[in-house]
């Protein structure tokens, strides 16, 4: 199929559609957006880590003539005691209440626990301070360590963990328990020539996308009310906010403004749901944003993680047995990726024996949300780790010994799938046959290499085209493009119908405008939204035969439609698009096509990343001189977009791996809650970052797309890792590789 | 809500009548970088800004024999395209290149960096080393305070009510003597110095090192002289043995803390591999003088 | 008759790794399930993706499978 | 005690109100409705919120409103003309130098002031004075080859007039 195919647009590299409004400044990203008679609300947050809040009174905000509205707990109806009791209540709702507004305890330092709104945003910041909260500050629960120990106090009083053997008779800050096995674990080790065990950890991280989060709403009585706001998922946000304000979905319409970066970090609610308050009490629109300081310390980062890999192998490279035990930080409320990061951590692997064990484990933290790829970053870190550690022992090539043991077409998967046609191999072999890999190292030079698996996603995604009586036309789309996806979109829409790209505008409609889209997220847009894309404009190509076939008054049988162009198999007729639509009144009206699907078949995506690092020998600092990213991508709709998609992933790796963590005080007080001291990697940081793009058709996808905005985010931990330790001739076992650390490990090797 | 009072005179005078005259608690802002930042934190207090960008001395840079005249207020972006000054001080210049981005550089100053006060200012160590003056006015007329005693704490200096910083004295540098000025940081860019050392050397025509100052910064409460580490480079070649030992005498000076930027341990080691990077730079400037 | 594979907590709950069904449908499968399993509730089944011959159906209730055929319930996958 | 303000943006006279404590980047973009202007961080560390002042690039968010007395300010909406965008807006399109585009406005007016002071940098000094203009989405690959290339472009077109 797809391989075979011919493309005429797909696979070149336009300019995208909303490329000029981004770089003269028009776009209207999140704070961007001001109503009349617009007011700003403000967030009372937290300055414990841990405490119950002993009493809350707003009665001095209220009298204030500055103040117009408050917000607390209190003010969502459909979370209460009430519907607690009545069981009407998911667990999961009211936990996301709590994480917007503190019910009776403060669980990380920065949750919000009250809001107003006032004329100005000065005056509201200022009139915070008319707000009295006595807390009972209780002692933070910082790490995992902690959180498990016998002794720890616990966050959820009545908490108990999910899915152990024996179910939980004492409450507990592990908030779940995972298994999954395949094969015999004890016999796989039995079998095995060598051992490789080791433990490792990684910290807690952030998104980090430029853009704090903001919004601008309007309550309105007799319906619906506007959310505009910065989201992956406006559907998901008015499905959260109908569910704490216990509307109507139809009473809300979410208008998803331009987004300045999300990375799994935008698919939830913090905002809109407090200011749809403020604004209901106030009569008035409202405007809320989030400093920089509050992203930190208020929004969902990624967990922080501990792991233990213990591997089995024959001395010919054959691994018999793997086995994992995973814990993850929840942060304040359970679900961590805990669940993806056990199902990911050994799948780059056909191996007959694993045993995997993951824990989730609430943390005086804030609750995370999704991180590109949510949990595999760090299970896989810990694997490859381990494998590049074995390589080594048995003295094997680390590509030769992931070729002799990697997952293909019909590898049983532990968590149940068979795979499919995956890339894997396609991508080691290409990462041999690099020019990085074949390249020779310089002194104090390390090189590491590793691999990365990730799911991908389907789902829903319901798109609808209009054609113009000029035969231009529109995409309404419901999948917010947080990375140029919008220009996918117009170029698969364009190859169906054979005309320009550029005669088709792409528009991410907001939800009264479009059926509901899934939100953006499991690297899902341009495989299933852009499946839907395809759908509707195969469905205007039947319409544009039948009317062709109605002008010549023949059987739409009888009509071929190719580039763009309708073709009379009876007799010498053509009619263009164009044509066509300018006569679309006369033969039964404009012409329109829409596509409603729950696209199954994401096909997975493999990456494998080399990097060389120097480090300098008497300050630990670690520069990363060279880097390839290497990934499969089904088909590359826009190389140039899927190439950015691999070295964004790769560097946000890069940092994980190498400066970036939230520094906490014993208080539970973040201490760098600014890009100032949470070092983002900058321009200066980086060499160019390679890229090859491996195309290994996905069957399930007409042109054979795979999802690729995740897995690239996968395999840079362990690659920078292995590289550092191998500059620096000791274990890596702890992220970040930061000077003062690797220093140590320097000092304590001579 | 606290209220904001702006004022730009355009003379010395103005200025220190209107902060000797202040209702409020007064800020002299020249660059803005950290003031405005910290007024961000201060919601609460009424205060007057007193903004001395406008006044000419203070954004002037003047050589002459004595060596240069520098307007605490000029910003590094200017500075650091001023190539006669940069022959002459290469480690002050690089110093003041290396606080913030571009953008920042556009703003802030060597003065509003030392009047600031925080132990981690890149050109406090590289004033120290090329024994800089400051030249303080007030109601009380004008005095003279050498940098290491113009800085007296974390966030402290020793103006008074009153008072300004209104000039930089660089005295002209000795025959055959150059300066530099290294820090380190996490990345390469952006970040606050976890340590920094500043090196002034002269060496005679054979080589011999016959006179250097050494100072160091961000491994105490401010910028400290290492008298032992100049003493150690004095009379030497800058051979091995006068190197470690300098390395060693600025890494015991240092009285560092642990924090989110780097542990006691680290910055009392790479205190002392900067101190020995930087006199082998300062010397291979001297050499390369002619 | 088809083979259900259970893994994971579902393993633990049922205490077995496979069971064989007769049901050619998703809502027969269920419905069987809560006489040879009462251990495993409908609701977290439901919960869960639902996997044939390893493929994930999103519609399950669009979906039927063979007497061949291999099963799952496996975690369903949101992400970042 | 609002203060009254007479400036020049993007070499228009503008006359404007604003609290002496706001910042340029907040007089910019609420005052005045100019949001071409981003703010990522409001404390000098991403650069989304770059403009020229009297000829230097600066953070809006680090320079008070009323300093714009009197002054020369430019900001991304002043880049391109009002017929064809700016080389350098051209080639961020052209590279794909951009994902989500939030840093983009500052790195177009970092990269304008970038090149009228050094028209032939290296890649090394391009990355090194965009240092401040943080980009979490595209790992800067596409930014420094579109920079590069326009630096290119801009050279040939001087040598042609």
């Amino acid at each position: 199929m797809s391989e075979a195919r011919a493309f005429k647009h797909i696979g070149q590299r336009t300019i995208r559609p909303d490329g000029f409004d981004k770089v003269t400044g028009k776009a209207n990203y999140g704070a961007d957006m001001s109503m009349p008679g617009m007011i700003w609300g403000a967030i009372l947050r937290s300055p414990h880590a841990h405490a119950n809040i002993l009493s809350l009174d707003t009665t001095r905000a209220e009298a204030s003539p500055d103040v117009l509205a408050v917000a607390t707990f209190q003010d969502f109806p459909s979370v209460n005691d009430a519907a607690a009791a009545a069981g009407t209540l998911k667990s999961s709702l009211m936990e996301t209440a709590e994480n917007i507004l503190a019910k009776n305890k403060v669980l990380y330092h920065g949750q919000a626990v009250a809001a107003v709104a006032a004329r100005t945003e000065a005056a509201a910041t200022a009139a915070l301070a008319l707000i009295d909260v006595e807390y009972e500050p209780l002692t933070p629960v910082l790490t995992i360590d902690a959180a498990i120990a016998d002794d720890a106090p616990l966050l959820h009083p009545t908490m108990m963990t999910q899915g152990l053997l024996e179910p939980a008779t004492e409450p507990s800050n592990i908030a779940a328990r995972m298994e999954l096995k395949k094969g015999d674990i004890e016999a796989g080790f039995a079998e095995a020539e060598v051992i490789v065990e080791r433990s490792y950890n990684t910290p807690t991280v952030h998104q980090g996308y430029i853009e704090p989060h903001a919004t601008v709403v309007r309550f309105d009585d007799n319906g619906p009310s506007t959310i505009w706001c910065p989201t992956q998922g406006h559907f998901d946000v008015r499905a959260r906010v109908a569910q704490l304000l216990n509307l109507e979905l139809g009473q809300l319409k979410v208008v998803a403004s331009e987004i300045g970066g999300g990375f799994g970090g935008k698919t939830t609610v913090y905002l809109e749901p407090v200011a749809l308050i403020l604004s209901k009490k106030s009569g008035r629109p409202v405007k809320m944003t989030m400093t920089r300081e509050d992203v930190f310390r208020a929004s969902g980062p990624a967990s922080a993680s501990q792991s233990t890999i213990k591997i089995g192998a024959k001395m010919d490279g054959t691994i018999t047995a793997m086995q994992a035990t995973l814990h993850y930080e929840a942060g304040a409320f359970s679900g961590s990726p805990m669940g993806p990061g056990c199902m990911t951590v050994f799948t780059p692997y056909d191996v007959e024996n694993l045993y995997v064990e993951g824990f989730d484990v609430v943390v005086n933290k804030p609750k995370v949300a999704a991180y590109r790829a949510p949990g595999a970053p760090q299970s896989e870190f810990a694997a490859e780790m381990a494998v590049n550690e074995l390589a080594a022992k048995i003295g094997m090539d680390p590509i030769d010994l992931r070729l002799k043991n990697a997952a293909k077409e019909g590898t049983q998967t532990i968590y149940g799938p068979k795979l499919k046609v995956v890339g894997l191999e396609a991508c080691l072999e290409a990462a041999k046959n690099s020019d990085h890999y074949r390249s020779s190292l310089g002194e104090h030079v390390g090189r590491g290499l590793a691999a990365g698996f990730w799911f991908n996603i389907g789902g829903q995604s319901s798109v609808i085209i209009n054609l113009n009586p000029d035969g231009t036309g529109t995409i309404l789309e419901g999948s917010p493009d947080i990375g140029g996806s919008r220009a996918s979109m117009q170029m698969m829409a364009a190859e169906v119908l054979g005309i320009a790209p550029g005669k088709l505008n792409p528009i991410v409609a907001d939800t009264e405008h479009v059926a509901y889209n899934q939100t953006t997220g499991g690297s899902r847009t341009t495989f299933a939204t852009g499946m839907a894309v395809i759908e509707a404009a195969e469905s205007v190509v039947d319409q544009l035969k039948s009317r062709a076939a109605a002008m010549w008054n023949v059987t739409a049988e009888q009509v071929e439609y190719s580039d763009g162009v309708a073709a009379n198999l009876a007799g010498e007729d053509r009619l263009s698009l164009a044509e066509i639509c300018a006569n679309a009144e006369k033969t039964g009206g404009q012409i329109s096509g829409t596509a409603n699907i729950n696209a199954r078949g994401a096909g997975p995506s493999f990456a494998v990343h080399i990097c060389d690092v120097k480090v300098d020998p008497d300050t630990g600092k670690t520069d990363v001189v060279r880097y390839t990213a290497i990934q499969d991508a089904g088909k590359a709709i826009h190389p140039s977009y899927v190439e950015g998609q691999f070295q964004g992933g790769a560097v946000q790796g890069i940092g994980w791996a190498l400066n970036e963590e939230y520094v906490y005080s014993a208080e539970g007080v973040m201490e760098n809650a600014g890009f100032l001291d949470y070092r983002i990697p900058l321009a200066s940081d980086l060499p160019p970052i390679e890229t090859i793009i491996v195309e290994v058709p996905n069957s399930f996808h007409p042109f054979g797309v795979r999802g690729v905005g995740e897995t690239g985010i996968v395999p840079p931990l362990a690659a920078v890792g292995t590289a550092v330790a191998e500059a620096i001739g000791m274990p890596v076992t702890s992220l970040p590789c930061s000077p003062p650390k690797v220093l140590e490990l320097l000092l304590s090797k001579s | 809500m606290a209220a904001l009072t702006y004022h730009a005179p355009t003379t010395l005078d103005e200025a220190i009548s209107l902060i000797a005259n202040a209702s409020l608690p007064a800020k002299v802002m020249s660059g803005g970088t950290d003031l405005i930042i910290q007024m961000q934190r201060m919601l609460q207090t009424d205060r007057l800004i007193v903004d001395v960008k406008k006044i000419p001395e203070m954004t002037a840079a003047t050589l002459d024999e004595g060596g240069l005249k520098l307007g605490p207020a000029l910003c590094c972006a200017k500075l650091t395209r001023r190539q006669d000054i940069k022959a002459l001080y290469p480690g002050l210049v690089e110093a003041a290149y290396l606080i913030g981005s571009t953008q920042v550089q556009g703003r802030a100053s060597v003065g509003g960096n030392l009047c600031n006060a925080s132990p981690a200012a890149d050109t406090i160590p590289a004033l120290i080393a090329n024994g800089a003056i400051c030249l303080v006015e007030g109601t009380n007329g004008r005095r003279r305070v050498p940098v290491e005693a113009f800085v007296t704490g974390v966030g402290q200096n020793c103006l008074e009510p009153g008072e300004m910083l209104a000039s930089l004295e660089i005295p002209q540098p000795l025959p055959r003597t150059q300066d530099a000025y290294l820090r380190f940081i996490p990345r390469t860019e952006m970040d606050i110095a976890v340590a920094g050392a500043a090196v002034s050397l002269t060496l005679d025509e054979d080589g011999i090192c016959t006179a250097a100052k050494v100072a160091i910064g961000a491994v105490a409460p401010t910028a400290i002289v290492v008298p032992d580490a100049a003493t150690a480079l004095i009379g030497s070649r800058l051979d091995e043995t006068a190197l470690t030992a300098a390395a060693a005498a600025a890494s015991d000076a240092a009285n560092p803390i642990s924090d989110r930027r780097g542990t006691v341990a680290f910055r009392r080691h790479v205190v002392g591999v900067l101190t020995r990077r930087a006199a082998t730079l300062a010397a291979e400037r001297v050499g390369a003088l002619r | 008759m088809a083979t259900l594979r259970l893994s994971g907590n579902l393993e633990t709950l049922a205490g077995r790794n496979c069971i064989e069904v007769t049901a050619l449908s998703y809502r027969d499968l269920l419905q069987e399930l809560t006489v040879l399993l009462p251990c495993l509730p409908s609701e977290a089944l439901t919960e869960l993706a639902f996997v044939i011959d390893g493929e994930i159906v999103d519609q399950p209730f669009l979906a039927t499978f063979e007497p061949h055929s291999e099963l799952h319930f496996i975690q369903k996958i949101a992400a970042g | 005690m609002k203060a009254h303000v007479s400036t020049t943006i993007n070499q228009e006279p503008v006359e404007f109100l604003c609290d002496p404590a706001e910042t340029l980047l907040k007089v910019l973009r609420d005052n005045l409705g100019m949001t071409g202007t981003k703010e990522g961080c409001g404390s000098g560390d991403c650069g989304a919120c770059s403009v020229m002042l009297d000829g230097e690039l600066v953070c809006a968010c680090l320079v008070l409103g009323v300093e714009a007395e009197g002054a020369r300010i430019e900001t991304v909406e002043g880049v391109a003309s009002a017929d064809h965008l700016h080389v350098i807006q051209e080639k961020f399109l052209e590279h794909a130098a951009l994902q989500c585009g939030i840093c983009t406005p500052g790195l177009i007016v970092a990269t304008k002031a970038l090149l009228a002071e050094n028209p032939n940098p290296t890649e090394a000094d391009a990355r090194y004075y965009l240092a401040g203009n943080l980009c979490r989405c595209t790992g800067y690959d596409k930014i420094i080859k579109a920079v590069m290339d326009a630096a290119e472009t801009m050279r040939q077109g001087e040598a042609h007039e």
